[in-house]
């Protein structure tokens, strides 16, 4: 028998703990519960990350998602401390109808997914050659505008199209600013008054 | 020992339970008191049997015919068809038989040959019992490898059942009083115990399945056909004064006649055309044929084993000429067959003359209707869940393991007789029942018919599996199903015998009570299910059979994508399976006591019950294994007597899209195959464990209301008693009722009808005129949009759940509509 | 051991093992989304369903997976970068409506929510 | 490292080979690794703890513990810990279980996964668990996740005190996070780098090439680190998860023995922790005020005995520098009054973030103005910096297209100006 290619044996790791997670977080029925496995599952994605060589996408993976949902987390603390949020059930018609249709569409997906020659993986060697590389400074380059990493690109059609990404993110930057303040404004106190008459309707 | 002994031992086994039978029938009350005796002789009986059927395989059948790895020999088959390129139809080396023929003659010849070649078998009458011209009517024997395998399993299970039905019928020991039999006094009814008839039905029923499995000729099986089925009869209506129990023999019996009426017209399709019932051909003592039988006059060895119509099957050959009808007409069916496959069915003269292959199908298919009566396949499966009225041995031996088993095991002894378009209905067929019963199953909350409806989806499984042209696949499940289907009953027996009583709803938590039957079940269910490590190779017997079926269902599917269902209802069918079988194994044996009075008063079965289960669970759990070191394995056994037409890939001749892949081929889907069936069953079972045993939030009770009209579909089995009812029975009443009518009253209704003819006819112009037409015309506009708008309402359910179901709903709809559209 | 599994072991990975895992954290944040009652349950769908989304552009990307002129290289990273952010900014947006909900019905379950129903 | 063992394997009589990729290397070199994490942990736990304990007695005006151990006591936190491992463990009746038992697992396992990133000495051949290149990015994301253990706690206990002090704890991290990677973005702005090596590495020489020297506003930016540090691990000042006074014990008012042992661990894991990473961010790393190292010309062959010396000298600057770091914490938690939650908020999006904003755009402007500069080298101190840069760089600007490459991050430290490297 070959020896062990320990990138694959991770892999197998990681993505055994991040669909058991996955499952997990369907079947709780508990939300703190489910927030917990939600955070271990997106964790080990981000191991997956780290494992396709791309280590900032997962630090970003571990900060901002595992943050975001730490702030779910509180909420659903906050918002479901009375007894009879924590768990409420679904009937079990739906989940049986849902347990099929998720059924087909992951075969849908899985069928999709190993349809396609070249994704069945490199071989050894080639795998093995593969250089290093660094992401973050291409990353940060390409954001600001610069594709670093395809300066070498022959085809002058291509190489117009791969200005870099610097509108886009002024656009999600102040998407982002834009969604803060208006999270804030609807999540704002509700008048003394206004809220009487909403707990009275 | 020398081959000679193999007809000696077997018709010494085969006779013994007759004998039995006879001297219980004559001294049978005398044998203790009511006949105890006659038990141990009847045990005693089917135990020499047994002994002799071993003594059969292990001492004459296996030094003579040492076993061959049959997967070794796959593997260097598919290396052949690589390097070829294309499948190339293996030129069969010469059949051995004719060398071989009597007994005496056995030169060990075998070796790298024995998987292409025709079987090796023993064949010769014993007995003549009479010459009518032609129609030559004898008692003989067909002995191969499947016949000692037959012989060991049947044996086997009826001794278990034999030593089981001791203990369990021992209530007919002293007078018994029959709690489910009112009598118009008020009181139950109370009659003599009858163990001694009980035992004798069984010794008779051992004989005549011990019958058709040596039978030589195919009119010996019909005859010991019906003796089977007379024993059914008496068994089910053992408890005769039941009304339930009277009627469901009946309906067994009746049942089984449709059936065996076009078993009979396939009979003389076939004696008509041929001129023979012997299955093998008959030699001289020096080893010449003297006498063809079926399966070398249809599948020649001049013509690759391929099945061609002989001679006398083709009518007014005369006025077709070119047709190929002649034994020396090598104009070849099957190359015919393959040329107009590939669009060349215009250039051929229209002569072709298809009347040979059209009497080869009524012939295939009118055997085919005796097992689907038997076999209790659609659209006959109504009498075998209501055949539970007999004792529970009874059900364990006969309508599990052995007589519904018979219809599979002559469809697979029948098999070079099948054309490709037979084997394609007999594969529907299958088909259908697999999927028909398993559904049902769901929903049956008596013990012994969720096994009953199992049953019969099994023996779906093992036709679909021959109709595909998976000999092995369906012989091998046959005997796991046998195995473990019996120990599946006699649990079920040893159920009813602590808890008195059949229903599931009223059992739970008797694990704890009764713990050698449900952990024997346990290895029982998870047989069925194929419970196994994918790929690995390890697993219950069922692992192996199962995944032996789905893989030639793979197979077939490539061939043929028309035919996707038949790939396709296997695998459904192998989740659906799992999940009723768990379903009543934790509603039995898990949770907590439904009926706590009933729980209370549970107890384990006696040793003499629960021996035989343990005995089986073993059975069950290791029947597919190699056994260790050797190549003694029941695959490999049948592989020695597989039939010439499996090994070669066949095209229907009225069908020319028709392919029937060579079984070997089937071993290139082994990890599909596998991934699949292991898939369906371990969702099957995640599903039943969610909702029978974890506290997870779906209730079955909660499910039932959900889907209320599938639910009473199911638990009406899908109305095929009502539909027999209502096509054969009440036409037939009506149609009497009908004839009386007219005869009296012929002459009033003529003038009363006269009079309401003026009247009607105005009233209709009316009613069609104006109120239909004119008015109808808008009201139905308008109701039209109100209902439209109504359903469409029914959509918008505001829920945001429903809306993400639709939208994975949709999704999957547009993947599978996409990949249809790029198909084409 | 089988062929199949052992390959597994000591052959790289491909972008179809990624896609495999990527469509079922996809599948379980759909049936997330679908069977739970709690509106915070539907985010943590969301965030699922975003995630297996974004395990595929990063597959696609990746040179250990698939080295050859159509894998999407470092814009496999970026997107799902975006991607990240933009699921955060969502959080942020459903939260805040969810909490609005709250304010406004007492209750986080949504299938209280239907009064757009038909 | 893992081929190194190998190789010696390999060499040693075993009996069979052993390859040079062999895994059984990679195991070794990884328990090597737990293990030495895992110590520095411990031991730095038990060593605070007997500070902090002596610290408060002399800061109160008493002795602290003197009799346990000889003649400081310091064998105090031993005798605690023994006490502590025979206690019994209760797990509350009401409580959430199995998510009770594993947040003290929780917290402390991200406490000390962020040592794995952490460089203990610089240099060409680093002494450092895993060397990332997104370092600094790697460490404050796993820390952010020591406060998942903390919620969990709070929840699960089925406390109200609890769960009290697990939202104001949650509340505070969340916050306080902002002004911290906003803080850390500025030496990171400076060295051009995530990579701490590098990071550490760019203030070589003299203390005046400390980032906290940098500019004024990376002094600023060092304070107000320091306290969104102390903030995000719970300390005093702003320690309301635990605040005695209303809330019993916070979060871990229910546990006790062996995990509430784990939570104390993980706290002074992760003040050590930040102290590193301020001391690598801004106060030198392993480099001492003074370069004593290349003074005395111990650098050499990586490997060389004067070389282990340097990168030993490196070890102790930076535990040192850590020490002090939690000692300052010691001694803020000892004078100052514990703040209520709105002044902790107020503290952090009034103050520490607009601060922590301007401060981060003082050093753009001063890096765009002023490029390779530093506070005292526009006092024109000779030589006195030189500008370390990861990645992309062209040697001419002219060249479009030309010998681009990915630079290997060792190699590419160039002495002088830097200013046509991309931007």
């Amino acid at each position: 028998m070959d020896a062990i290619y320990w990138p694959s044996f991770f892999f197998l790791l990681f993505s055994f703990i991040a669909c058991a997670f996955a499952l997990g977080v369907l079947l709780a029925k508990n939300i703190v519960r489910m927030a917990f496995y939600l955070v271990l599952s997106l964790s080990s994605t981000a191991g997956l990350f780290f494992l396709a060589g791309a280590d900032f996408v997962g630090a970003m993976q571990l900060m901002i998602y595992v943050g975001g949902t730490l702030v779910l987390l509180i909420f659903g603390v906050m918002l479901t401390s009375q007894e009879r949020f924590i768990e409420m059930r679904t009937s079990s018609g739906e989940w049986v109808v849902a347990f099929f249709i998720g059924l087909m569409l992951f075969f849908t997906l899985g069928k999709a997914a190993f349809g396609v020659a070249a994704w069945s993986g490199l071989d050894r060697e080639t795998a093995e050659a593969v250089q290093v590389e660094q992401t973050v400074t291409p990353l940060a380059m390409g954001l600001l505008g610069a594709r670093v990493d395809k300066l070498d690109e022959p085809d002058a059609a291509k190489q117009e199209g791969m200005a870099g990404y610097l509108f886009q993110f002024e656009i999600v930057s102040v998407h982002l600013l834009v969604v803060l303040v208006g999270a804030a404004y609807l999540a704002r106190a509700k008048r003394k008054a206004s809220g009487a008459s909403a707990g009275g309707s | 020992m020398d081959p000679s002994w193999l007809p000696k031992l077997l018709a010494l086994a085969w006779l013994t339970p007759l004998a039995s039978f006879v001297l219980i029938l004559f001294f049978g009350k005398h044998m203790g008191s009511h006949g105890k005796g006659a038990g141990l002789l009847a045990t005693t009986a089917i135990v020499f049997s047994a002994v002799c059927s071993f003594t059969a395989l292990f001492g004459v059948w296996l030094p003579n015919h040492p076993l061959q790895d049959a997967s070794h020999h796959s593997a260097q088959h598919e290396e052949v068809d690589s390097h070829a390129g294309v499948s190339v139809p293996i030129r069969l080396v010469a059949a051995e038989a004719e060398g071989y023929g009597h007994a005496g003659h056995a030169t060990g010849e075998h070796g790298e040959h024995a998987n292409n070649a025709a079987p090796k078998y023993i064949t010769a009458d014993w007995y003549e019992l009479g010459v009518f011209g032609k129609l030559k009517l004898t008692i003989g024997y067909y002995i191969d490898a499947l016949t000692v395998a037959m012989f060991c399993m049947v044996s086997l299970i009826a001794s278990c059942v034999h030593i089981y039905a001791l203990g369990y019928m021992h209530d007919e020991l002293h007078d018994f009083t029959d709690p489910e039999v009112t009598l118009t006094s008020g009181e139950n009814l109370k009659r003599p115990g009858r163990y001694y008839r009980f035992f004798q039905y069984l010794s008779l029923f051992c004989f005549s399945m011990f019958g058709i499995v040596i039978a030589g000729n195919i009119a010996m099986v019909f005859v010991f056909w019906e003796l089977v089925g007379i024993c059914s009869y008496f068994l089910i209506g053992f408890y005769i004064e039941r009304k339930s129990a009277s009627t469901a023999a009946n309906k067994a019996f009746i049942v089984n006649r449709v059936g065996d009426f076009g078993m009979l017209i396939g009979l003389m399709a076939l004696w008509s055309s041929l001129g023979t019932f012997s299955f093998g051909d008959m030699t001289n003592e020096q080893g010449e044929v003297t006498e063809q039988g079926m399966f070398s006059l249809l599948r020649t060895e001049e013509n690759d084993y391929h099945l061609q119509p002989t001679a006398g099957m083709v009518f007014e050959g005369d006025r077709f000429p070119e047709c190929n009808c002649a034994t020396g007409g090598s104009g070849d069916t099957a190359s015919a067959g393959e040329a107009s496959g590939s669009g060349e069915l215009h250039a051929k003269p229209p002569t072709k003359n298809h009347a040979g292959q059209w009497l080869l199908l009524v012939a295939g298919v009118g055997i085919f209707c005796g097992c689907v009566g038997k076999s209790a396949q659609f659209p006959l499966l109504t009498w075998l869940p209501d055949a539970m009225e007999g004792p529970t041995p009874v059900s364990a031996l006969v309508h599990s393991a052995t007589m519904v088993a018979a219809g599979v095991y002559l469809v697979g002894r029948f098999f070079p007789v099948l054309s490709p378009e037979a084997l394609l209905v007999i594969a529907y067929t299958g088909c259908i029942t697999l999927f028909v019963a398993a559904t049902i199953a769901i929903t049956a909350t008596d013990i012994k018919r969720v096994l009953a409806y199992s049953t019969i989806s099994q023996l779906g499984y093992m036709m679909l599996a021959l109709g595909l042209g998976g000999w092995i696949a369906g012989m091998f499940h046959l005997i796991t199903h046998a195995f473990f289907k019996s120990l599946l009953f006699m649990c079920s027996g040893s159920v009813i015998h602590g808890v008195h009583t059949n229903d599931m709803t009223e059992m739970g938590g008797l694990r704890k009570k009764m713990p050698i039957t449900a952990y024997t079940m346990l290895v029982g269910c998870l047989a069925i299910i194929g419970a196994g490590v994918p790929l690995m190779g390890i697993g219950f017997s069922g692992y192996y059979s199962k995944d032996a079926i789905i893989e030639q269902a793979f197979s077939f599917g490539v061939s043929n994508p028309r035919h996707w269902i038949l790939q396709w209802a296997p695998v459904a069918g192998a989740f659906i399976t799992a999940f009723y079988m768990f379903r009543l194994w934790y509603m039995t044996f898990a949770g907590k006591p439904r009926n706590q009075e009933r729980y209370d008063h549970a107890h384990e079965s006696p040793r003499v019950m629960t021996a035989p289960l343990v005995l089986l669970a073993v059975f069950a759990l290791g029947v597919g294994w190699a056994f260790p070191g050797t190549n003694l394995k029941v695959t490999n056994l049948l592989e020695q007597a597989r039939p010439v037409g499996t090994l070669v890939t066949s095209h229907g001749e009225l069908l020319p899209a028709l392919v029937i892949p060579n079984e070997h081929d089937a071993h290139n889907f082994l990890v599909p195959a596998g991934l699949w069936a292991f898939g369906t069953a371990a969702s099957g079972l995640l599903l039943a464990t969610m909702i029978y045993l974890w506290d997870f939030g779906l209730r079955p009770e909660e499910l039932k209301r959900t889907f209320k009209p599938l639910h009473s579909w199911l638990w009406n089995k899908w109305y095929f008693d009502e539909i027999y009812e209502w096509i054969f029975i009440k036409p037939t009443k009506m149609f009497s009722g009908w004839i009386s009518w007219i005869d009296r009253n012929i002459f009033d209704s003529i003038i009363h009808s006269s009079a309401a003819i003026c009247k009607g006819g105005s009233k209709v112009v009316d009613a069609i005129v104006d109120r239909t037409l004119v008015d109808g015309t808008v009201n139905t506009l308008a109701r039209g949009t109100w209902d439209t708008g109504l359903w469409l309402r029914k959509i918008q359910t505001g829920s945001l759940r429903q809306y993400v179901m639709f939208i994975a709903a949709g999704t999957i709809l547009l993947f599978v509509a996409i990949s249809f559209v790029q198909n084409i | 051991m089988n062929p199949i599994i052992a390959n597994l072991l000591t052959e790289p990975v491909g972008v179809s093992h990624y896609v495999v895992v990527g469509a079922f954290m996809f599948t379980c944040g759909v049936l997330c989304m679908a069977t739970k009652r709690n509106a915070l349950g539907i985010l943590m769908g969301i965030e699922m369903v975003l995630n297996g989304a974004n395990l595929n552009f990063i597959a696609f990307g990746s040179r250990y997976l698939r080295n050859d002129a159509n894998s999407l290289g470092l814009d496999g990273q970026l997107i799902s970068l975006f991607v990240i952010v933009l699921a955060a900014a969502e959080a942020a947006v459903a939260l805040a409506i969810v909490l609005n909900f709250y304010n406004n019905t007492g209750s986080i379950d949504v299938d209280g929510a239907d009064q757009l129903r038909g | 490292m893992a081929g190194l063992i190998n190789d010696f394997l390999n060499w040693l009589p075993l009996g069979w080979p052993v390859a040079h990729d062999s895994w059984l290397g990679l195991l070794i070199a990884g328990v090597v690794h737990i293990a030495l994490i895992l110590q520095l942990v411990a031991v730095s736990a038990l060593v605070f703890i007997w500070l902090e304990r002596k610290i408060s007695g002399r800061i109160q005006d008493r002795l602290g513990p003197t009799r346990v151990g000889g003649k400081f006591g310091w064998l105090q936190t031993l005798a605690d810990g023994l006490k502590l491992l025979t206690k019994e463990d209760l797990t509350p009746d009401g409580a959430d279980k199995m998510l009770f038992k594993i947040a003290p697992y929780v917290s402390f396992c991200a406490s000390i996964a962020a040592f794995i990133a952490i460089p203990f000495a610089g240099g060409v051949y680093p002494w450092i668990a895993q060397h990332l290149n997104t370092g600094v990015f790697f460490v404050l994301a796993v820390m952010g996740l020591e406060v998942f253990g903390v919620i969990l706690a709070g929840y699960s206990s089925a406390s109200k005190w609890s769960l009290f002090g697990a939202m104001r704890e949650a509340a505070q991290v969340v916050s306080y996070e902002v002004p911290l990677g906003m803080c850390v973005v500025v030496p990171v702005l400076i060295a051009g780098s995530l990579d701490m090596v590098v990071i550490g590495d760019r203030q070589a020489g003299l203390f005046t090439n400390w980032l906290v020297f940098h500019d004024p506003f990376t002094f600023v930016t060092a304070c107000v680190y320091f306290t969104c540090a102390m903030a995000s691990v719970n300390r005093a000042p702003f320690d309301l998860a635990e605040a005695e006074s209303e809330l019993v014990a916070g979060f871990h008012t229910e546990y006790s023995g062996l995990r509430w042992s784990f939570f104390f661990m993980a706290e002074y894991g992760s003040m050590f922790a930040v102290s590193i990473l301020a001391a690598i961010l801004f106060f030198g790393g392993w480099h001492g005020p003074v370069p004593i190292t290349s003074m005395l010309g111990l650098s050499g062959e990586v490997g060389s005995i004067g070389w282990g010396l340097a990168q030993a000298i490196g070890l102790a600057n930076v535990l040192l520098k850590g020490t002090i770091g939690v000692c300052v914490m010691i001694w803020v938690r000892w004078t100052l009054p514990r703040m209520r939650i709105d002044q902790v908020m107020t503290t952090c999006l009034k103050y520490c973030t607009p601060i922590a904003a301007a401060m981060f755009l003082g050093a753009t402007l001063w890096q765009y103005k002023l490029p390779g500069k530093n506070f005292f080298g526009i006092l024109d101190l000779p030589e006195a910096a030189y500008e370390v840069s990861e990645g992309w760089q062209r040697e001419d600007a002219s060249d479009v297209g030309g010998e681009d490459r990915i630079a290997d991050v060792g190699a590419n430290r160039t002495h002088g100006n830097n200013t046509k490297g991309w931007r």
